[in-house]
């Protein structure tokens, strides 16, 4: 699956996404296309001393939510918290694709309809208890129960056979799922995708701890709020939980009985630190680990005891051109050929005309630099590097639209439409974060360079929930919106641009699209080779068409503390959370 | 008859006897802080509210990448900021529109409250009580939280529908102070004998009791106006700023988000820190000289 | 004649007012003796106030200046320091003040209140201290004193409150008592009630008493002696009876005839033309009153006249005196004719 | 005085009401829900199940009915359940309750602490150097604003002298319950608190110092002075316990304030509190946390005018409370 | 017919109290007050502080709503006049206040204060005003040049003078004048007293005095009502009040007044020990079981006494 990053940019911001689910501090791409050279390993390759203690920073202006249970949580701090101590029973390689290097193994059937799981022995929740597949099966019957009001449960969660059924409460057991012992079990699924291995749901929930559902010893509602998951969490991974301050911060100590070996420190703090004071902090060397929001990268370059790592992040921002409505009746997207936005040339040029790499390049000091396929380069064997984009080009932009019959007739210096009739094409921007502003007039410049009138739909930038709640509902007020995505472990981007897809928002559609979204993920796809080359079309399609203008990719900088051992941000990299530790 | 002699007279004591506005300027003239203050505050307000005749804001707003977060030189003499936009121009046009929306808010907040006030304060009893109960009612709304919640409702968010927003909440406090001295005033003869004299209610409240009242008035005007010029400050570093579009001494100020901006980055914000500052304090030294003003007692002049 | 317990000498008073001094109290000496009532009278704004607030060192030492003396068991009142004068307010010295209404704190109980000057002055336990309120309180004729003692001054009625000012002022038994018009708030029928009142208290105490007011009457009623004042000056000194029948100075003449007393009836009464005029306009040359009677020729005035006895015990400032005459002959009584 | 306190918290339960009534549909006006993009984070979510959740949620009903359904839930004390959270708003208020109160409570304390000895020295010895320094620094406090305040504190006192920790509420290594414990958290409460304690002196300040000038005219001092009570306690037993009677008159909309301020403070060092929920909950459109914290803030500075009223009639004995 | 006729006025301010200020108890400020004023002469209201003076006083003109009775002005009824009706007869009436300080609004000049009421009756030039102004002002003893002037410009006996011509800029017939003195100097109060009674003459005006000072009002008054706690206690000549007081209440009052003869002040002090004596030993035959006054009863055609029905 795709995850989606909805802050239009960086900065302080909500902190209600979503997106960097899978935790960023473990995994990643293969080195991609970056123009700065950043490591992704801490480069001190001392010893991790005895008994070491670390500080870890959430850079949030808010504090977090602590709804600490992979089934429920929203936030990306809880996310991170998570990842301390607890983790999926299947471990991931730099592809994202599932591996059987974690606490569990797997083996896919020969129709690749069924994924047997096998718990590794010794695997222990923190109270001692062994995890068992029934905790598994568990966190698929939370998912999937009737009352259940998260975000997870999705295509790769519904396409369990049986799912449906019970979802819909027709049925008390999910068919698809099969207990074979305690460390043994089968998922049978009603569609081969590929997507299996990188969406597969592996997060186990310890059901002797927070309490069952399925027998009635507690709803749903009540588990949301509980002392299980908020006070006392439990999970299986390196470090448990001893206490936390709410919003604030979490204290871990050692989980001796860690599968993998005994970890390295012997405790772990994490608190919310705020953007504002995050570089002082690092600077003081209070914070052993951090994420630097980019704008500050400046300040952070040059203070010595520290290093910085960065990778590309799963992101990337657009331009989104609202080209018809979702019907919801149909629950379909509908282009409309009449819409502002219809004319392709147009679009085209309003990419020319973007100036990304300037504003990539000062405005973020080269942490961003300028997109050009909506499948991002950390897919390595689906990112199309042949497709280069449309760089800044206004002369191009200009030859485009003149073309095109966009020309400027009553000489007021902007271009009217082709039929002559006066063109005001409506903006909508988010707010959040110092350069969200910047970037707007930026570009609203660039396509005034090349004659085009826009202006910010109510003149002013619109905060997360009233730009989306626009979007969302196709408010006709809004002709192009600045959007991003964050995409995970899933290069499929029919959640995205598919002609049901809901999030679809620039109701795009076309035939071709269709066609090769569905050949993206069906079960032919799971021959690499033949996958590539689908999206490679459509990744061709896209250029082609601009439903979106993809603007900027992004990296992600963390900065660590020259103290710190053992510690890597490549999801390709043999480290693991708990080797990670201090030196003298 | 009146002889040429006594029209003199007449004449001189005219004369001798200035208006409120007069002894307000005498008394200015007296207080050397205030003197200082008055001239200050009248350049910076010129400066600012001419700057539209030698600053383009088109040109004004236009970022340019190229020349983020400079520092103060001759072509920018106040740098610029993280949009390479000039600061100094900012800093011109944003003093216009915060004096603007300090001026206004001020204003109607106070013609509003003023005008509830007397109404309350010269009828007294139930209709009194009617107000205040409304008043006491409002007064204990939360109005930062109540500010940010407007501000994310309207869809035109604009120095108006700001400054509507901001009177809506600030014009109580002031109907309070003018209800509780006009309960006073209204127990004092003056009143009564207009009352005998066949004064009607509205005469009598606006042309009898608001002119002693209005001292009071104008004090408590001086020091709102300057608390009002730095409101929209808070709200910005909040992230419910004013438009881009339109600049005002808060976005600038609201720049100092974090230590480096405020060490480093200081020509952004620091200007128009000490730019409120100064306004404040110029305010209120002319207030304090309106205060001695309408009180005979404290005269200087 | 009585020990004497108060003696004032040449004492000025004088105001700053944007960088001048100006005198209130323009030298003015009284002695003032043991079990005596000494009334002072006079308009509003001749001082009279001022020259009392001087003697308890009540004025605003930065802006007032004072000089002279006032002499009080031989320390003189306006050269001591705040210390030394705080051992003497409330213990020798007592005042009463104007308006019984805001004489009084209003957040503390009247038992408190009286009970504080003790606190300085007095070496008493605390019941002792309760004991000689209620004793206080009974002298100054409040019946229910314990109830009284626990009440707060908003609680009590003006008459109440007069007299338990008059109780803090007695507390530690003063020897000189200066009363600021302390029946000038109240009510007739209450303004007799106090009036009574002190002449007993003073029977009791034997305490000296400056009494302040502008209302002959209570002079009549009160005083032993009396001190006309006008412009920060003295004009006439005479003992009480001496005064109200044989007035000498045109200035208490002038007073005597404009009230409306029980004598005259319906006819007009005497208007002192002009007004007191304020400190800073005051012309100190030559004689104060003059522009007040301004059909007495010029000539008739004296420069700078003194106060001088004209009688054992009757002083005047002025040497017109004997030609003075009303402008319509109206009291021109045999009565004044001159000695 | 029980009698007074329990008419009071009578004439509350209507102007909750109102209060309720007006913050709800207000923020219903608010443009999205906690719904909206809450599904960003997985885009392979179908709409259907989008809007099966606002069904849950009640999203999707008129105003009134959700009203009625909160307000029929809030009697019983239960305020609802945050979407964001996942957590019933009562548990989820119950911590950050505790610390906007105490933040808001040191606050207020040492703002009074900071501000009526200057108020009396500005008042009792006017035009002095002190009084001026005194006025500039209440000019200066008015003037600047709060977050440029408490940055350069941050700064200055967080990061350059390293006095005070930059952030959060208590050292989470430091056993709860222990006296080390209470020490950490008043460490971590001085620089938030100071920031707007020193700002929040104005009023105070101005208050004192003109009611001291005024009261040392009244007649009652000079009675006082009269009775040879010495300078000294003539202000502490005089002059300073009528002239606290405004100060006293205001605290409870000096709440107003404090609660305007910790916004600040908490956003600035990422104090969890009330303030900083209640812009992450605007942000987050979570109507039922927005509506909640508004409540409280209200009943706050309801339960401070009255207790402002309680405080005024203890000291006040003209004001009777029946 | 008299000029004004005030039958058994009633003015009672209601006392809220409880949770919805509810109306518990009444203040009775005045409680059944008759009396009347002939053309030209001067009655005097007396009586402590509190017992009901000015409120009598305001009921008249209006500035207090009269609960009960009547005021017939001419023969008309202005107690239950809506304020419009009022209007018409009010010019006839007018009041002067006690304090000269703020019964005038310091922010106008006199000019201003004097002219108010013409503005609201009669339509007149700038010139025409001005000429009026001028007149009354020379009229009431003041210069020319003072209607520029503001009103701390002038002594309390000036002020009182401007209070006056303000009153008297419509021609009115009665004067309801409130302790007009009792704020001023006695050399300032002879002043003003001595102008009321000249310009009474001039304008054939008719007063109703309220004081509190016996001697004021004595000097004043043709006819006196002696008012406590809201109702007469006695009325009559002022030779009649003051030569021969039938209601002890009088007695202790007219006894209150200082005596002017230092030589008699032992003798006053006796007398008023008798009358105190007297009053809490007779107090039953004055007052009823609920402490209030008896109704007026005539003992001789000009005089009045509130005694018990059949005599004392
Ligand atoms: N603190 C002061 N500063 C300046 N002038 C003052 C001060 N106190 C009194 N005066 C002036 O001194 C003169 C005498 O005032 P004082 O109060 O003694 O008069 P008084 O005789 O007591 O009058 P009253 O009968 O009104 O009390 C007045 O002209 C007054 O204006
Ligand atoms: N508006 C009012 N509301 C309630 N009570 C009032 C009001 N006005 C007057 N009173 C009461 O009515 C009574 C009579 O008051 P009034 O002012 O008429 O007395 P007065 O004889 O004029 O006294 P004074 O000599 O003090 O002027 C008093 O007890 C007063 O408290
Ligand atoms: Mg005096
Ligand atoms: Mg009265």
């Amino acid at each position: 699956a795709c995850n989606g990053d909805n802050s239009a940019d960086g900065g302080k911001d909500t902190g209600k996404d979503k997106g960097k689910d899978d935790g960023k501090t473990e995994q990643g791409g293969e080195d991609t296309t970056a123009k700065l050279d950043f490591p992704l390993d801490v480069s001190n390759d001392a010893e991790p001393m005895e008994d070491g203690e670390m500080t870890i920073a959430m850079v949030a202006g808010e504090p977090f939510e602590g709804t600490l249970n992979r089934n429920f949580y929203s936030g990306t701090y809880d996310a991170e918290i998570l990842s301390y101590f607890d983790e999926a029973l299947l471990d991931t390689d730099g592809d994202y694709l599932i591996t059987n290097d974690g606490a569990a193994t797997y083996e896919l059937s020969e129709d690749n309809k069924t994924l047997t799981l096998k718990i590794k022995d010794g695997v222990k929740w923190h109270d001692g208890e062994p995890v068992k597949t029934s905790d598994l099966l568990y966190s698929y019957e939370l998912l999937g129960h009737p009352d259940y009001a998260g975000n997870r449960y999705d295509f790769m969660i519904e396409n369990v056979v049986g799912m449906p059924e019970y979802h819909e409460g027709k049925t008390k057991e999910i068919s698809g799922i099969e207990i074979i012992d305690d460390q043994e079990m089968k998922f049978t699924y009603t569609e081969a995708t590929p997507s299996i291995l990188s969406g597969f749901w592996s997060y186990a929930t310890p059901r002797h701890h927070v309490g069952d559902v399925m027998t009635g010893e507690v709803t749903i509602k009540d588990l949301e709020s509980s002392d299980k998951i908020r006070v006392n969490p439990i999970g299986f991974g390196p470090y448990k939980i001893d206490k936390i301050v709410p919003g604030e911060s979490v204290l871990y100590s050692r989980n001796d009985d860690y599968w993998r070996g005994k970890p390295a420190l012997k405790s772990i703090v994490q608190k919310v630190v705020s953007p504002a004071t995050i570089v002082e902090s690092v600077k003081k060397g209070d914070i052993d680990l951090a994420s630097i929001p980019a704008d500050q990268y400046e300040t952070v370059k040059d203070v010595d005891n520290i290093e910085l790592l960065a990778q590309v992040d799963y992101a990337y921002t657009y331009i989104g051109f609202k080209q018809g409505k979702w019907d919801a009746t149909k629950k379909e997207n509908v282009t409309d050929p009449d819409a502002k936005m219809a004319s392709k040339e147009l679009r085209q040029a309003m990419w020319y005309a973007m100036d990304n790499a300037t504003i990539g390049e000062k405005l973020y000091h080269g942490l961003r630099f300028p997109a050009t396929s909506l499948i991002i380069p950390v897919f390595e064997s689906f990112h199309d590097e042949s497709v280069e984009g449309r760089m800044f080009d206004p002369e191009k932009a200009k030859q485009l639209l003149d073309d095109a019959g966009f020309e400027d007739k009553d000489g007021d210096g902007f271009r009217e439409d082709q039929n002559g009739e006066e063109l005001v094409i409506n903006f909508a921007s988010m707010s959040g974060g110092e350069t969200a502003e910047p970037i707007a007039k930026a570009y609203m410049q660039n396509w005034a360079d090349v004659g085009l009138k826009v202006e910010l739909v109510d003149g002013r930038l619109h905060d997360f929930n009233a730009f989306y709640d626009m979007v969302e509902n196709d408010d006709p007020k809004i002709d192009i919106y600045q959007g991003a995505w964050g995409t995970g472990s899933d290069p499929d981007p029919s959640g995205l641009y598919g002609r049901t897809a809901s999030f679809n928002y620039t109701r795009y559609t076309s035939e071709k699209n269709d066609e090769l979204l569905k050949a993206g993920t069906s079960e032919k796809a799971f021959d690499t080779e033949y996958r590539k080359d689908i999206y490679n079309q459509w990744q061709e399609l896209m250029f082609e068409d601009v439903p979106v203008a993809p603007t900027v990719y992004r990296y992600a900088l963390t900065s660590a503390n020259k103290r710190v051992v053992n510690y890597s941000i490549d999801p390709g990299s043999d480290l693991r959370l708990f080797q990670m530790g201090v030196a003298e | 008859m009146v002889t040429v002699n006594q029209k003199e007279l007449i004449a001189k004591e005219k004369a001798n006897n200035p208006s409120l506005l007069k002894t307000i300027w005498r008394e200015i003239r007296h207080d050397k802080m205030a003197m200082i203050s008055l001239v200050l505050l009248l350049g910076i307000i010129i400066t600012a509210y001419s700057s539209p005749l030698f600053i383009d804001q088109e040109q004004l707003q236009r970022v340019n990448f190229l020349e983020t977060w400079e520092e103060p030189s001759e072509t920018h003499l106040l740098g610029t900021d993280d949009g390479g936009r000039d600061v100094f121009g900012q800093l011109l046009i944003g003093t216009r529109n915060s004096f603007t929306i300090g001026l206004s808010v001020t204003l109607i907040a106070g013609l509003f409250g003023l005008t509830v006030g007397l109404i309350a304060g010269y009828f007294g009893g139930l209709v009194d009580n009617v107000i205040m109960r409304i008043i006491d009612f409002l007064l204990v709304l939360p109005s930062t939280m109540f500010i940010i919640v407007f501000i994310v409702i309207v869809p035109d968010y604009s120095v108006f529908t700001f400054v509507l927003m901001m009177s809506a909440f600030a014009w109580f406090g002031k109907a309070r102070l003018i209800r509780s001295k006009g309960l006073a005033e209204r127990e004092l003869d003056y009143i009564n004998a207009s009352k005998t004299l066949g004064t009607p209610s509205w005469k009598i409240m606006f042309f009898e009791m608001f002119p002693n009242l209005s001292s009071l008035v104008i004090v408590n005007m001086t020091l709102t106006l300057a608390g009002n010029i730095g409101l929209e400050t808070s709200l910005t570093f909040l992230g419910f700023g004013l438009p881009a579009s339109t600049p005002s001494l808060g976005t600038l100020i609201a720049f100092a988000t974090n230590p480096d901006i405020v060490q480093n980055k200081w020509w952004v914000w620091l200007p128009a820190s000490l730019l409120i500052l100064i306004m404040m304090l110029c305010i209120n030294y002319i207030g304090q000289a309106v205060k001695r003003a309408s009180d005979a007692r404290q005269r200087l002049a | 004649m009585a020990e004497t317990v108060l003696e004032i000498e040449n004492l000025r008073t004088s105001f700053n007012i944007k960088g001048n001094y100006y005198a209130a109290v323009d030298g003015v000496s009284l002695t003032v003796h043991k079990n005596e009532v000494v009334a002072i009278v006079g308009e509003s704004g001749c001082g009279k106030s001022a020259l009392a607030l001087s003697i308890m060192g009540l004025h605003n030492a930065k802006t007032t200046k004072l000089e002279g003396q006032a002499n009080l068991k031989g320390q003189n009142l306006l050269s001591l320091p705040v210390e030394k004068l705080n051992k003497i307010r409330g213990k020798d010295l007592g005042m009463i003040f104007q308006d019984p209404m805001t004489a009084l704190n209003p957040l503390a109980t009247i038992g408190r209140q009286i009970e504080e000057p003790m606190d300085y002055h007095m070496k008493l336990s605390g019941s002792a201290k309760r004991k000689r309120v209620l004793e206080l309180l009974e002298q100054v004729g409040i019946k229910n004193g314990p109830r009284v003692y626990k009440q707060y001054p908003h609680e009590l009625s003006g008459g109440m409150r007069q007299r338990v000012v008059i109780a803090i002022a007695l507390a530690c038994n003063p020897v000189m008592l200066i009363a600021d018009e302390p029946t000038t708030a109240l009510d007739v029928t209450i303004q007799a009630q106090i009036m009574d009142l002190m002449k007993d208290l003073q029977r009791i105490t034997d305490s000296g008493i400056i009494l302040i007011t502008h209302d002959l009457g209570v002079v009549a009623e009160m005083a032993d002696r009396v001190a006309v004042m006008y412009a920060g000056q003295f004009v006439e000194i005479a003992d009480v009876n001496t005064l109200f029948a044989k007035p000498l100075h045109p200035y208490t003449r002038s007073l005597l005839s404009s009230i409306p007393s029980n004598m005259t009836d319906k006819e007009e009464l005497h208007v002192i033309e002009g007004i007191v005029p304020s400190i800073q306009n005051l012309d100190r040359e030559g004689c104060r009153f003059a522009p007040r009677i301004p059909w007495i020729s010029e000539e008739a005035h004296e420069d700078n006249p003194t106060l001088h006895e004209v009688e054992p015990g009757h002083f005047v400032r002025c040497t017109c005196y004997k030609d003075f005459h009303f402008p319509e002959e109206r009291v021109e009584d045999e009565n004044y004719v001159t000695t | 005085m029980v009698k007074f306190v329990i008419r009071r918290m009578l004439v509350m339960i209507p102007q909750l009401f109102l209060l309720s009534l007006i913050i709800f549909v207000l923020a219903k006006q608010m443009p999205g829900d906690a719904v909206t993009g809450a599904f960003m984070g997985n885009p392979n979510v179908t709409a259907e199940q989008v809007e099966k959740i606002r069904e849950q949620y009640g999203l999707n009903d008129p105003w009134y009915v959700q009203y009625g359904a909160w307000v029929g839930k809030a009697v019983k004390g239960d305020l609802g359940q945050s979407y964001t959270h996942k957590q019933p708003v009562t548990s989820l208020l119950a911590g950050r309750v505790v610390n906007t109160v105490t933040l808001s409570l040191f606050v207020l304390i040492v703002s009074y602490a900071v501000a009526i000895p200057l108020g009396i020295i500005a008042g009792r010895w006017t035009d002095s150097w002190a009084d001026k320094l005194i006025v500039t620094y209440n000019y200066f406090s008015f003037a600047t604003p709060l977050f440029v305040f408490a940055l350069l504190m941050l700064f200055v006192f967080g990061f350059i002298l390293g006095w005070f920790p930059t952030g959060g509420s208590v050292d989470i290594r430091i056993e709860s319950g222990t006296f080390a414990q209470f020490m950490s958290k008043l460490h971590h409460l001085v620089l938030p608190g100071l920031s707007g304690a020193l700002l929040a002196t104005f009023g105070t300040i101005q208050y004192l110092r003109n009611d001291i000038i005024d009261t040392k005219l009244k007649d009652f001092v000079k009675t006082a002075r009269s009775k040879g009570v010495p300078e000294g306690k003539v202000y502490t037993r005089h002059i300073l316990r009528n002239s606290l009677l405004p100060i006293a008159a205001f605290l409870g909309y000096e709440i107003t304030g404090l609660i305007g301020g910790s916004i600040f403070l908490e956003t600035i060092f990422s104090y969890p509190g009330l303030g900083q929920l209640f812009i992450q909950s605007i942000t987050g459109r979570d109507f039922t946390v927005v509506t909640a914290i508004v409540m409280i803030s209200g009943t706050a500075v309801i339960v401070g005018t009255m207790l402002s009223d309680v405080i005024l009639s203890a000291i006040d004995p003209r004001i009777r409370i029946e | 017919m008299s000029l004004l006729n005030v039958k058994d006025l009633e003015v009672h301010f209601p006392i809220r109290g409880g949770f919805f200020r509810r109306v518990v108890d009444q203040v009775r400020a005045v409680d059944g007050v008759s009396f009347e004023l002939e053309p030209g002469e001067t009655y005097g209201l007396v009586g402590e502080s509190g017992c009901g003076k000015t409120t009598t006083g305001r009921a008249i003109i209006g500035l207090n709503k009269a609960t009960g009775g009547e005021v017939l002005f001419n023969g008309q009824n202005l107690a239950n006049m809506n304020s419009h009706d009022r209007k018409k007869h009010i010019r006839d009436i007018q009041m002067i206040f006690q304090d000269p300080y703020s019964s005038l609004n310091g922010r106008k000049n006199v000019l201003n204060i004097i002219a108010e009421p013409l503005r609201n009756f009669e339509r007149l030039s700038p010139k025409e005003e001005l000429t009026r102004v001028q007149n009354m002002i020379e009229r009431v003893g003041l210069s020319p040049e003072s209607i520029y002037k503001y009103p701390h410009q002038f002594s309390g006996g000036q002020r009182q003078r401007i209070g006056i011509a303000r009153a008297l800029m419509l021609n009115p017939k009665l004067i309801i004048a409130d302790e007009p003195v009792s704020a001023l100097d006695v050399s300032v109060q002879a002043q003003v007293l001595n102008f009321m009674q000249e310009i009474q003459k001039d304008f054939g005006l008719t007063y109703l005095f309220i004081s509190h000072d016996l001697g004021v009002i004595k000097h004043i008054c043709d006819r006196i009502g002696i008012m406590y706690k809201g109702r007469f206690v006695e009325e009559g000549t002022a030779k009649d009040v003051y030569t021969n007081p039938q209601h002890l209440y009088t007695k202790r009052l007219i006894a209150s007044i200082p005596e002017m003869d230092p030589e008699k002040r032992f003798e006053k002090k006796e007398i008023r020990e008798e009358i105190n004596n007297a009053y809490r030993n007779e107090y039953d035959s004055y007052f009823d079981k609920d402490g209030r006054m008896f109704d007026l009863k005539p003992l001789t055609p000009t005089h009045s006494v509130a005694v018990q029905q059949g005599g004392m």
